[in-house]
């Protein structure tokens, strides 16, 4: 098997957002290393507020990053705009959480999914009409001809999440960051639309990054797991090493958390509501959660270490 | 914001309305006192009481300051006032005025020939103040004795005398002479020798009080009040709800309005005192040619200017120019009967136009170049009859072809007219108009005249006015008169449409001696200066 | 005169709702169908005009002041004019100005308030700042001092100037609600889709404001039918047209009610307040169809 | 403190741009009205007063941007020029003579029209079964939308004409010398009640559906409810739970009101005579006197922005929010 082709690679990336004026900052996506390799999967697990969602639009460049480079091929697209970014953009699209809200009310389906196939792929007329519908067949949505006229509120949310999804791939895409595309959708329909994302993965020679807070669906989806906590990434791994040998105190959490484990770990206690996303915090940010804390947790900075095969994690712990 | 607080209100707005009907119904007004409203004014008042101001408040001209003579328009009347007699001398080129005995100024000093020579220095020395011009026309006043006064004229010129005689009001010259810019003197304490001095002043109205010094013994009515008003309507409201006494509003369908309420003591007379003219402005290439003024006034229905515009208020102009039947001893019997009369004739009107080389296309006048025969009328949108005379005029003009856009105006109306900026527009045909034909003539047709607005340029014209100003021969007035009836009625300089009128309304439940059509000693308007000083002296209690 | 739109301060997520045709869910409403009827039934007036009356709105044949009567259903002017005839033909200009102005206020709203919020940065605080200042400086008397300026001019210049000085309020409102909207996913969506700004602005988020849009329409319209009347009332419009203002403006001149002529007076003052009766109705339809709470409660 | 710091810098821009409207508006007008009017005055007013109406506007020979540094400073030293109607009294005159009358007329009314708009948006949000409570709002969409100076005629004709119940123009029985004294006071309490009355009828409509729309709106949030579940009187659920928090954002759109309240006050003015200035602002408009016409607009203007500024702060008080976040 030949060296696997590296097609995104973030590089110290940081996003940062000002709070209530004054110059106070939370940092949800704190100095974050992640490459990207051609069809492969990457699943980003964290729980709410673990910075996951910003991480991924940043990596679609919706968001610009504060520092560090995100390296696109050989080009570094953190800064770019106009029609760069545009370029950009055909090339990584994103799937989005709640199906609601991610399609315009006030546009029919044919509408969203001929965007980008117009915008992207300069097509129009009779090609753009048949765009659409190959790639609302592609997407499982058939006969298409009965859906293309209809407007979101007059589908079923699994049918919304797969005009998305068509959408995603209307523009021809290399990566698709699919941000908790089943979160919000009924629990008979998930099964069906991570069908649909697993085959479209194999067929397309895709890249995926799947963001989840379920360690689950993650390892069922991706070939590779990082876990973040607090806007930095605590664990990166194999999806089969990390069910095996999960090394930071949080991912064991999610894994004793995630149904089916056989993995039992003791409660941590809670001493604070949310992770701490400030500028100023100090120290270890699952310090104050962790069950295995130590005096030097809450001072030091923890840097992220790659231990052996792929495996990284950011705990003073590991050092011993 | 409590319910309460609510029902407070509203009791609190209820009380107080009850209230105020109750101790505030009109209470009829002390007999003696009489409002007048000469016209509307342009918003709050300003004091100023200085007689030479444009903008000096009504009556201050002739209830406080006063002329030599009054010279009635409406009737045969010269009224001496501070003078007694004047006489030509020197082939009419030395004016002689006695003056009244034992007048005083309302301070108590003694009017004197002084004053009246010190009144005419004044003008010469601040030409500003000069607004009729005088000293175009004088080259010297000196006193002889304390109650006579000599006016040397630069040429022989009777009919300027009117505006020494009638038109120059006599200040004190122990106040004045301490005024350093006299134009710009509010003069809030104005000293004169007439039947009124002021009494208060606010910026909603002023009062003049009885003066007991009056050389005509004390006035009977002992108070005038002014209040202001801006607008005909709101003028309207007080005269048709009794409080105004005495005014000189345009009223539309006055006899409803106002007679009928109280048909007994409410009346009005409108007696014409000047011309309603449709200005043409000669330096237009169109309007310079005859035949286009003469088909335009052919094509005008002054019928219906007289009967819709002005509410039959205003009686049709004569071709002639003269206002009748003022000036009816002037008119020329001789002249051919079309003009004496107008006609209404569109029909005739395009023929003349299509024999003077215009074509009609599609119901249009065009020129021999085939530009659109098009004009534009200038509209006074502050005086409403005549908007609405204006509107009758572009629509008569235009069935017959000819386009009319209207412009309305408000305040560079007549700053416009002056300026030479427009093509038609109508004004009143005489400024002032006085005692004869002459001054309407001279003011419209003499080349070098303000008021000349049409631009005409006529020697035959200039001739004739010149020698009536020469002489004081009747029947050589009469024949200079005469000659400037032909060349109006067939040159048209400008286009008479009706007769304008004095307008003047009041109210004689408890106060009489109005002059009326039967006797019309005085122009009644209120805003007739100075007419005032006359009526006030013939008005007293019921 | 004083009509504000409480739409400004609802937030509306038309994404959960469902989507049974506005327009028929407006006309299920009491309120809109009598002020869409008395809107309506102006709007054919002006239109059917020269069916209503065979009288020239401007000729002055008939005997002055007469009370209404078989011949002249709204009696005649001062002036001798049939006043039905003013009155129809009157509706159609003063319909038009207000309209015309409340579209172009609308138009300039728009673009000064979706504009800015889609930009964002400085352009958006001095944009934002200038639509404040222009919501601040009193409407009326500055239409009042441009309208001394321009003195005479026709309707159109009338419309364009109440549009131009009736903007700001419009502005303000699109303007916050399109900086909810557009940090939505669907715009985001559609940025990634290579869309260009303007069919972000105008097809993406424009469509989702409609019915704010539309409130303001009706309150700009009602506003500039209520500024055009106060203009000509007061003279500084076109008195030579034939307009519900001019109307008053020549029964004022004519001392319409001192003759006791109510019919000349009180058709167009009365009609502008109803005609703006029924925008206000018609937005209250359209504020409840965006705001649910409303609706329980009506 | 930087909210009000904020509230300040924005009453200092506005003052400004109002005062640069004022000097751009007449440059921008086609063709030059002034001209004609400077004719019109020549050897009417002073040399040096027409050479101040001149430089007052642009008719002169210096850069603009001299004219324009001029007319500022002269605005900062309270100087407008001289009134051509009211020669020699200069537009500071009049406008001290008019505008205590509108500022009383216009506060006044516009204090009872907030009062009792509000008090019957509660009023109708509260008691929504009841007929009145229903129609309320119906018949506000009817009133706001009356033209003011229609209402004024009728009010003039009816009450004041017909009826005689009050004065049909002016601001005090003229007769009476002005003065702190009971007749006078009575008669202007007199003269203007119809006016008065011509605003507020107008003006209601506005306030009602608003604070009506805002308190059905707050009624249905969860702590209402929860204060309900509670046993919260129903009195003080009313006024303190939900009227105080409805008033609220009605002040943010006081500033659009405020503008409508002041335009309307000068056709009111108008009609009844009364010497605010809506009354000189007509007459200066009438009689072309553009310095007087610019004064006042100015005048108005920066009335219209203090009101709004001193509305502001007041809002700054009552909600915290509004002052921590500097919005």
């Amino acid at each position: 098997m030949s060296e696997p082709i590296e097609v995104l690679r973030a590089e110290n990336l940081v996003v940062r957002f000002p709070v209530g004026g004054r110059g106070r900052w939370i940092v949800p996506v704190d100095n974050i290393n992640l490459t990207i390799h051609q069809a492969e999967s990457v699943g980003i697990v964290g729980e709410s507020g673990s910075g996951k969602t910003t991480l991924g639009r940043t990596l679609v460049r919706i968001l610009e990053p504060a520092k560090g480079r995100l390296h696109w091929h050989t080009h570094d697209v953190a800064h770019i705009r106009g029609r760069a970014l545009r370029h950009y953009h055909a090339a990584v699209q994103m799937v989005f959480q709640d199906p609601f809200a991610s399609l315009n009310p006030a546009r029919t389906v044919f509408d969203q999914v001929a965007l980008p196939v117009r915008c992207h792929r300069r097509m129009s007329g009779a090609a753009q009409a048949d765009r659409v519908e190959s790639l609302l067949d592609q997407v499982g949505l058939s006969p298409a001809r009965d859906l293309r006229e209809k407007y979101p509120h007059e589908l079923s949310g699994g049918q919304r999440q797969r005009v998305a999804i068509a959408r995603a791939l209307a523009a021809d895409p290399q990566i698709i960051v699919a941000d908790e595309p089943v979160s919000m959708l009924d629990v008979s329909i998930r099964a069906g639309i991570l069908q649909l994302l697993t085959e479209l993965k194999e067929q397309l020679a895709l890249s995926f990054v799947f963001i989840t807070h379920d360690l689950a669906s993650a390892r069922y989806f991706s070939t590779r797991i990082g876990v973040m906590y607090a806007g930095q990434l605590v664990e990166m791994a194999t999806a089969a090493d990390i069910t095996r040998r999960p090394l930071h105190p949080y991912t064991r959490l999610l894994m004793a958390a995630s149904p089916g484990s056989g993995m039992k770990a003791p409660l941590p206690e809670t001493t604070q509501g949310s992770p701490d996303l400030s500028a100023q915090r100090r120290g270890c940010p699952f310090a104050p959660r962790c069950p295995l804390v130590m005096d030097r947790c809450r001072q030091a900075t923890v840097e992220f270490r790659w231990l052996a095969d792929q495996h990284g994690v950011a705990c003073l712990r590991s050092e011993e | 914001m409590q319910k309460s607080g609510v029902t407070l209100t509203i009791s609190t707005v209820i009380a107080s309305l009850a209230l105020a009907s109750l101790g505030f119904a009109p209470t009829p007004k002390g007999r003696s006192v009489l409002q007048i409203v000469p016209s509307p004014t342009s918003g709050a008042y300003t004091e100023n009481f200085n007689p030479f101001s444009t903008s000096a408040l009504p009556f201050t001209q002739g209830a406080i300051y006063q002329t030599l003579f009054y010279f009635n328009q409406v009737g045969p009347q010269v009224y001496p006032v501070l003078g007694t007699h004047y006489h030509w001398s020197h082939g009419n080129s030395t004016l002689t005025v006695d003056l009244r005995h034992g007048v005083k100024w309302s301070n108590g000093m003694p009017f004197t020939a002084k004053d009246v020579v010190f009144t005419f220095n004044l003008l010469k020395r601040f030409p500003a103040l000069d607004t009729n011009s005088v000293w175009n026309h004088l080259k010297s006043v000196s006193a002889t004795g304390t109650y006579q006064v000599v006016f040397h004229f630069l040429s022989p010129d009777v009919p300027f005398g009117w505006y020494i005689l009638g038109q120059t009001y006599i200040v004190p010259q122990a106040v004045w002479k301490n005024f350093s810019n006299p134009k710009a003197v509010t003069n809030p304490h104005p000293v004169g020798t007439g039947a009124y001095s002021l009494a208060r002043f606010s910026p909603q109205a002023y009062f003049f009080k009885a003066n007991p010094r009056y050389w005509g013994g004390k006035p009977k009515i002992a108070t005038l009040e002014f209040p202001e008003f801006n607008s005909n309507s709101s003028a309207s409201v007080a005269l048709a709800s009794g409080k105004t006494g005495w005014a000189g509003l345009f009223v539309p369908d006055v006899q409803h309005i106002f007679v009928s309420k109280r048909p007994a003591t409410n009346h009005y007379w409108y007696p014409p005192t000047n011309l309603v003219m449709l200005f043409t402005n000669l330096k237009n290439p169109l309007l310079a040619q005859l035949s286009v003024r003469r088909a335009i006034s052919l094509a005008i229905n002054r019928q219906e200017l007289y009967r819709v515009g002005e509410y039959g208020y205003e009686t049709v102009a004569s071709p002639t120019g003269l206002v009748l039947p003022a000036n009816r001893s002037w008119l020329d019997r001789h002249l051919p009967k079309n003009a004496l009369h107008f006609q209404y004739n569109p029909r005739a009107a395009v023929k003349l136009l299509e024999q003077a080389g215009f074509r009609r296309k599609n119901g249009k006048f065009v020129t021999k170049t085939g530009k659109p025969l098009s004009l534009v009328m200038n509209v006074n949108a502050g005086a409403s009859d005549w908007a609405e005379d204006a509107s009758i005029i572009a629509r008569n003009l235009g069935a017959i072809g000819i386009h009319v856009t209207l412009r309305p105006l408000t305040g560079s109306y007549y700053p416009d007219l002056l300026t030479g900026h427009y093509q038609m527009a109508i004004w009143w045909g005489g400024n002032p108009t006085g005692p004869s034909p002459y001054y309407l003539y001279q003011s419209m047709l003499a080349p070098k005249s303000a008021d000349n607005f049409e631009h005409w340029h006529n020697p035959s014209t200039t001739q004739a006015l010149q020698a009536f100003a020469a002489t004081r021969n009747l029947s050589r007035q009469h024949a200079a008169i005469a000659q400037i009836q032909r060349i109006f009625a067939s040159q048209l300089p400008s286009i008479p449409l009706l007769n304008g009128v004095a307008w003047y309304e009041y109210n004689s439940s408890h106060i009489v001696g109005w002059p009326t059509a039967k006797n019309p000693y005085a122009v009644p308007a209120p805003w007739s200066y100075p007419a005032n000083e006359v009526i006030l002296s013939h008005l007293r209690l019921k | 005169m004083t009509v504000i739109t409480s739409v400004a301060s609802t937030s509306v997520d038309p994404s959960r709702r469902g989507r049974t045709s506005p327009i028929r869910q407006f006309f299920k409403d009491p309120k809109a169908r009598v002020g869409f009827g008395i809107f309506a039934f102006f709007v054919l007036i002006a239109l059917l005009a020269p069916v209503i009356t065979p009288y020239n709105p401007q000729s002055t044949l008939f005997i002055p002041l007469q009370a209404p009567d078989a011949r002249h259903w709204l009696g005649t002017t001062g002036n001798g004019q049939d006043v039905l005839a003013q009155f129809v033909y009157g509706a159609r200009t003063s319909l038009t100005v207000g309209i015309l102005a409340g579209l172009t206020a609308t138009a300039i709203g728009i673009v000064m308030g979706m504009l800015p919020a889609y930009r964002g940065g400085t352009f958006d605080l001095v944009v934002s700042t200038f639509t404040n200042i222009i919501l601040v400086v009193p409407g009326l008397p500055l239409l009042l001092v441009i309208g001394a300026y321009i003195h005479q001019t026709g309707s159109l210049v009338i419309a364009l100037v109440i549009g131009m000085t009736g903007w700001a309020w419009q502005a303000r409102v699109l303007r916050s609600q399109t900086l909810s909207l557009v940090s939505r996913d669907y715009v985001v969506a559609a940025r990634l889709a290579g869309a260009p700004d303007q069919h972000i602005i105008f097809r993406e988020i424009l469509p989702n404001m409609l019915s704010l849009v539309v409130a303001g329409l009706m309150y700009s319209c009602l506003y500039g039918i209520l500024a055009e009347a106060s203009l000509e009332f007061l003279g500084l419009g076109n008195i030579n047209a034939t307009s519900w203002g001019t109307m008053l403006y020549w029964a004022t001149q004519g001392a319409a009610l001192l003759n006791g002529a109510w019919w000349w007076f009180v058709p167009p003052g009365l009609s502008i307040a109803l005609v703006g009766m029924g925008f206000s109705l018609m937005n209250f339809a359209v504020d409840t169809l965006s705001n649910p709470r409303l609706r329980e409660s009506s | 403190m930087k909210y009000v710091l904020n509230r300040v810098g924005f009453l200092l821009i506005s003052l400004w741009a109002a005062a640069t409207i004022n000097f751009f508006l007449p440059r921008m007008m086609p063709g030059n009205p002034v001209d004609s009017l400077i004719a019109r005055f020549q050897g009417r007013i002073s040399g040096s007063a027409l050479h101040a109406i001149e430089l007052q506007f642009g008719i002169t020979h210096q850069p603009l941007w001299f004219q324009y540094l001029a007319y500022l400073n002269h605005l900062l030293h309270g100087n407008f020029g001289v009134s051509l109607t009211y020669y020699p009294a200069s537009v500071m005159t009049v406008i001290g003579n008019s505008l205590p009358w509108t500022l009383g007329l216009a506060g006044l009314s516009t204090v009872i029209s907030v009062a009792l708009g509000l008090a019957l948006g509660i009023y109708s949000a509260w008691h929504r079964k009841g007929w009145l409570a229903n129609a309320l709002p119906t018949m506000s969409t009817f009133t706001a939308a009356i033209p003011f100076f229609w209402l004024a005629m009728i009010f003039v004709y009816l009450l004041g004409y017909l009826l005689g119940w009050f004065p049909t123009d002016h601001a005090y029985t003229s007769s009476l010398v002005p003065g702190i004294n009971g007749p006078f006071i009575l008669s202007v309490l007199h003269h203007g009640i119809l006016p008065a009355c011509t605003i507020v009828i107008s003006s209601l409509g506005g306030w009602l559906m608003n604070m009506r729309n805002n308190m059905v709106q707050i009624l249905g949030e969860d702590y209402i409810l929860f204060a309900q579940a509670k046993g919260v009187p129903d009195r003080a659920l009313m006024l303190r739970y939900a009227a105080r928090n409805a008033i609220l954002p009605i002040a943010t759109s006081f500033a659009m009101s405020i503008g409508f309240v002041v335009g309307g006050t000068l056709l009111t003015e108008i009609v009844f005579s009364y010497p605010g200035v809506g009354y000189q602002l007509f007459t200066a408009i009438e009689n072309s006197d553009y310095p007087l016409m610019q004064g006042l607009f100015l005048m108005i203007a920066v009335s219209v922005l203090l009101a709004n500024f001193a509305v502001e702060m007041l809002y700054g008080r009552l909600d915290p929010r509004v002052r921590r976040s500097g919005v």
